[in-house]
């Protein structure tokens, strides 16, 4: 075990798959040299060189697209896009040639890419360094999709990942890239894909967030806490594939849901949650499901506190939800 | 250096290519175009009677694709649009699954996943093409790289049209291998048409091969209706891309006969003279001649040669008609390598849904 | 009034908005000389001539981005995409450019780009003809996204996305392109964004639909009504700005919901639509939100029935719905 | 001619545009620059201090910009990258409104919504630049093409830099432009970096010039240190497309002095001895001493540029700084020209969370 902030754990988990197995290469913008514009690749470069830390030119388009015929061909590229935000000149790739080239070939062309990306706001990155688009990609068929919390759970997942069959998303939350630290098992830790953590018991209402909201999430359960109100935390980290079940029994036993996310509120992760809990949790609830979310609107810069869920806003939504029913 | 038109009359100086196909291969070779042709004829019926949903014919750009199909070996890949059914027959692909494919049956290897021309043939290494255009492109750079990577003495190629020059694919793939010295081959055959957008407004450059200058590489245009010459245009920047020195472009410069594909009407766009001065140089009557004056072959062995392909077809649609329908479970498989939980619970969902009868074809 | 199949109506939008606002033009690929791949400009070059109907090379980033430049120098551009399943290489263009140019620029510079694209299955199109991702530019603050059903709306709600000042995603759905057809109204008909339209009043069981699963939501209907099952039909077509109120009204009359449509289930339109209910109409909710979709695979080519929402599926949920409670 | 070199000793030979800039015209360039320069160096410690949130200098590229915006006519429309901070000071934006944008203050023109940098300026047709690299491109180009629809005898310009050529908007805009003949210039201002990546490991076409040839007009280098030179390759690209002539892609050369933002680290991937080379031909000192050398400046007045730049500067901070920040209903102004009703319910929800108390900053 070491003390890692999210960011190194993301390094470590680079570098495990790396030394593992030399078929594992990066591919993304500013990533060699300079060790990633997050720092994520740091090291990488001097110990792996040039052809497999590999600088490429300003394209989207041409990262993913080469990494999907790298992977074709038998390698597993793992792809940084520098943040999510600049995903999209790479969407087509993504949406229909890397989720569906195994379905599509009648599973004669299998295609493991690994697309990580930062995501999400707090960093004063306006518009374009902020967003949290992971609704998207959950709603294409074909990709898997997850998002880490902790140290422990980025070079988990990041390390399930590489060695996974089938195209992953890896999202990271770049606010709390350096603010959250925590125990970080050496070598190859892996963790499963669609299991939720479960980061706090609790009995009134649980609330399920994932990525940088996780902290607000438990600050808000602390404070309901101090009143007698129990609150389940759910780190949900694998969105797709989900555990449904997991999500159902939590409010099964707790008759209350809040789910939190950073990105806009309508159409948004959130509502699958909801719409899921509607269908297969309705005879538990007690009290509409409520959203803690990003509004409808781009995101903003000078304003972005205020855009942001944070602790009160979802302790408010618990407490709306408690007295509710 | 930037361009070079090749064609067979005047070889290229290089000695290890030679000047081109012999005889027999020729002969192949038109034995391959001709089956193409005949594939081409039947398919349009087939469609027209409903046997299969949609086709894209290849009549025009025989010779393009069986000349570069010629230049290729076993261990490259091939990264084709969906036109590119003569590549996928010389290579190897069976007959029985070209049509398997065609109507989506049981046996389809894609599980009838795809339209009609969507092939993914694994054992030919040529791999699956989708509809949208271009993007293929850069799968075959990247391929490319990983096989120089791992030393393998290969070369992967892209197939595509005029119109895919205008994609974002285009330009990452060809700029991501004059970068990386990938070791593959643009394909592009210009067949004047992308649907009813003349080629003179798809980009106002000279010749579509000029745009390698933009990427550090040459550019080579060659007669598309001459087997040779592209052969030795392919097996030419094969050969620079197996020996280091980095990626080519090449226009083979065709014309595309028929429609877009049965949902397209070309009366809207373009005359039958045009069409009727295209085909004088129509490739398989070119190779006809060459081979006939050479005596390589006459009017009967030519005959022998329609037939013989008319008579494999008729055999392979037979046999491929008689294969069962898809099974709907198989709507659930390879999404990802194994179902999640959600997919199961769909899965069963669909099955009951079936079992009370509530399909309807 | 007219009787005219729905891609008709949108032709004639089309034509009269060209002929009210000499600033109107159109661009994307095939729409000239040829008309359109479905026909929907037929006659328009002809009318309008290549300077107003333009045909594009094979660049929907092109597209958009031309069109964008067009509408910022106060043009109003109609894009076509030839079909939805290409608008990708548009998605930056269209998510990070066209979505937010208003709010980013303080209001300096809107941009009113119409994006016309046929969607949907039913076509016997497979993969890459017949998907339906509305979900993603609904999740996409500044789009107005909206989908006619009847050559009446088609008509209708195309003059009033050529006359609005924000840009709109305009789906139609190409599967009832030509099998259904309607009076039409001549002229500058307007159908206003932001309000359903009532197919069907029922009081036991509200479904909503829009787009081409309009036609087996009311052959549902009708055959519940036989067993004496009065189902609500509701055409939501304008997604954003999506009529909440109505929706929530409408449940709050039924009790019960079914929701329909194309696209995937996972993340898809319906799972916003279940938790606008499970937060605004709980108290009204007599059993579970049952959504009736595509199943979370890429589009299949052979099995497309099987796939696609139907009559049979829809009823079989609305039954359900009105069993549990 | 594909590719040309243009520099002011070597004036077109095109009697329109003359052999340049007079000297009051290149004295007036020079405050500019100078006045660039001093932003550049301000703002860098007011991110520091946390005064501002981000920065990305210019340094370097201030004959680029001056040179250019100098070409150009109010009437003409900008589509700018991020950097092109001298570019909107010459058109005639208001350092307030500069330095309100870069505060994201209640001033702000752009109502606080973006990061610094990225600047709109209705009043001076320079458009709102987002991060995302390139899209720009394609907006000029459909712009350009709305102009010649409407016959305004105008053109449009974007601003780019050497990363950007890779991008997908590159290539459909340069090839819209080069099939619709819009009168547009493109402008890429080759500082041989983007971000860590070399100008050599982007692309390896000889100059990102010649790319144009791929589209059929023409491209340009020029020394984009020399601010007579730059005016002249803009000028004469202008002249052409108002022409009808087409458009016209100009590499202007320079060099980046400074990180590519407060959040980069330069010493990571380039070392002091490089900068330290290229800041030999540091733009503002080349001026200067041509300047001097016709004695249309000496020490002392150029003193008096320097310090006039800093007093004027100073007091726009301290202007800026004073306005209260943006107030929080600003959130839901301009996603659409009238708020929906879910937009109003939000902004309610927001405002009575504020009420609450709830807001931390
Ligand atoms: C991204 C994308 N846009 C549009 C289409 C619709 N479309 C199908 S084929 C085609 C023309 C392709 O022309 P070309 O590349 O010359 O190939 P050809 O069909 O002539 O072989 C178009 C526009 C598509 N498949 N993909
Ligand atoms: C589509 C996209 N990908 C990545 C980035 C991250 N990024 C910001 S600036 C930059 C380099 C830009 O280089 P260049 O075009 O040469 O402009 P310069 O910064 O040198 O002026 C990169 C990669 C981005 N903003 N947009
Ligand atoms: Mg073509
Ligand atoms: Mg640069």
């Amino acid at each position: 075990m070491t003390e890692l902030t999210l960011v190194q754990a993301v390094n470590r988990g680079l570098q495990e798959a790396m030394r593992q197995d030399p078929d594992v290469l990066l591919l993304g913008e500013d990533i060699g040299v300079n060790g990633g514009v997050f720092r994520a690749t740091e090291g990488l470069y001097k110990e792996f060189g040039a052809e497999r830390v590999i600088d490429t030119p300003l394209s989207e388009t041409g990262i993913v697209g080469a990494a999907i015929g790298m992977a074709l061909y038998g390698l597993k590229p793992v792809a940084e896009i520098q943040f999510m935000d600049f995903i999209y000149p790479a969407f087509d790739q993504i949406v229909s040639e890397l989720a569906k080239l195994r379905y599509r070939s009648g599973g004669q062309y299998p295609c493991h890419v690994v697309v990580r990306a930062p995501y999400g706001g707090g960093v004063k990155g306006g518009l374009y360094h902020s967003q949290s688009t992971e609704a998207f990609f959950c709603h294409t068929p074909g990709l898997k999709v997850v998002i880490p919390s902790t140290p422990a759970d980025a070079k988990g997942l990041l390390l399930t990942a590489i060695h996974d069959e089938d195209p992953v998303m890896f999202f990271e939350p770049k606010r709390i890239y350096r603010s959250v630290s925590g125990e970080v098992p050496e070598g190859d830790h892996r963790v499963p894909f669609g299991e939720v953590r479960l980061v706090r018991e609790g009995t009134d209402v649980s609330v399920f967030a994932y990525g940088a909201m996780i902290p607000p999430a438990v600050e808000a359960a602390d404070s309901l806490a101090r009143d007698g109100i129990s609150a389940e935390v759910v780190d949900l980290r694998s969105l797709v594939p989900l555990d449904e079940r997991a999500v159902v029994a939590s409010v099964e036993k707790t008759g209350r849901a809040v789910v939190v996310h950073e990105a806009a509120r309508f159409c948004g992760f959130g509502a699958e949650l909801s719409a899921i809990l509607a269908e297969q949790a309705f005879y538990s609830l007690k009290a509409p499901i409520a959203r803690v979310t990003g509004y409808d609107t781009p995101f903003p810069y000078a304003l972005e506190n205020l855009y942001l869920p944070n602790a009160e806003k979802i302790e408010a939504a618990a407490r709306s939800a408690v007295r509710a029913g | 250096m930037a361009e070079a038109t090749v064609n067979s009359s005047r070889p290229t100086d290089d000695g290890s290519v030679h000047g081109g196909l012999p005889t027999d291969r020729l002969l192949e070779a038109y034995r391959w175009m001709v089956l193409a042709r005949v594939i081409d004829e039947r398919a349009l019926s087939l469609q027209r009677q409903g046997r299969i949903g949609f086709y894209a014919p290849l009549s025009g750009q025989e010779a393009a694709q069986v000349g570069a199909a010629f230049a290729l070996r076993a261990e490259d890949w091939v990264f084709p649009a969906y036109r590119e059914l003569a590549v996928a027959l010389v290579r190897g692909a069976k007959l029985r699954s070209i049509l398997d494919q065609l109507i989506g049956n049981s046996t389809d290897l894609a599980n009838g996943t795809q339209m009609p021309n969507h092939f993914a043939f694994r054992d030919q290494n040529f791999v699956s093409a989708s509809s949208p255009i271009g993007t293929q492109i850069t799968h075959a750079v990247g391929a490319a790289m990983a096989a120089q990577r791992r030393h393998d003495p290969i070369v992967t190629i892209s197939f595509f049209g005029d119109g895919a020059t205008s994609t974002n694919d285009f330009h990452a793939g060809l700029n991501f291998a004059g970068v990386f010295q990938a070791p593959t081959v643009f394909f592009c055959q210009n067949n004047e048409w992308a649907i009813s957008l003349p080629r003179k407004r798809q980009t106002v450059s000279r010749t579509l091969a000029q745009k390698a200058e933009a990427y550090g590489f040459p550019g080579v245009v060659v007669d598309g209706n001459d087997v040779n010459a592209v052969y030795l245009a392919v097996a030419q920047a094969r050969r620079r891309a197996i020996g280091g020195e980095g990626p080519t472009l090449i226009e083979a410069q065709v014309y595309r006969f028929g429609p877009h594909s049965t949902s397209d009407d070309p009366h809207r766009y373009r005359t039958n003279e045009q069409v009727a001065a295209a085909r004088e140089r129509d490739p398989i009557h070119l190779l006809k001649a060459r081979l006939m004056g050479t005596r390589a072959l006459d009017e009967p062995g030519d005959q022998k040669i329609w037939e013989a392909a008319r008579a494999t077809l008729a055999s392979a649609i037979e046999e491929a008609e008689k294969v069962p329908p898809i099974e709907p479970g198989t709507l659930f498989e390879n999404v990802f390598a194994r179902p999640t939980p959600r997919l199961e619970t769909e899965r069963a969902q669909c099955e009951t849904f079936l079992e009370h009868g509530g399909e309807k074809k």
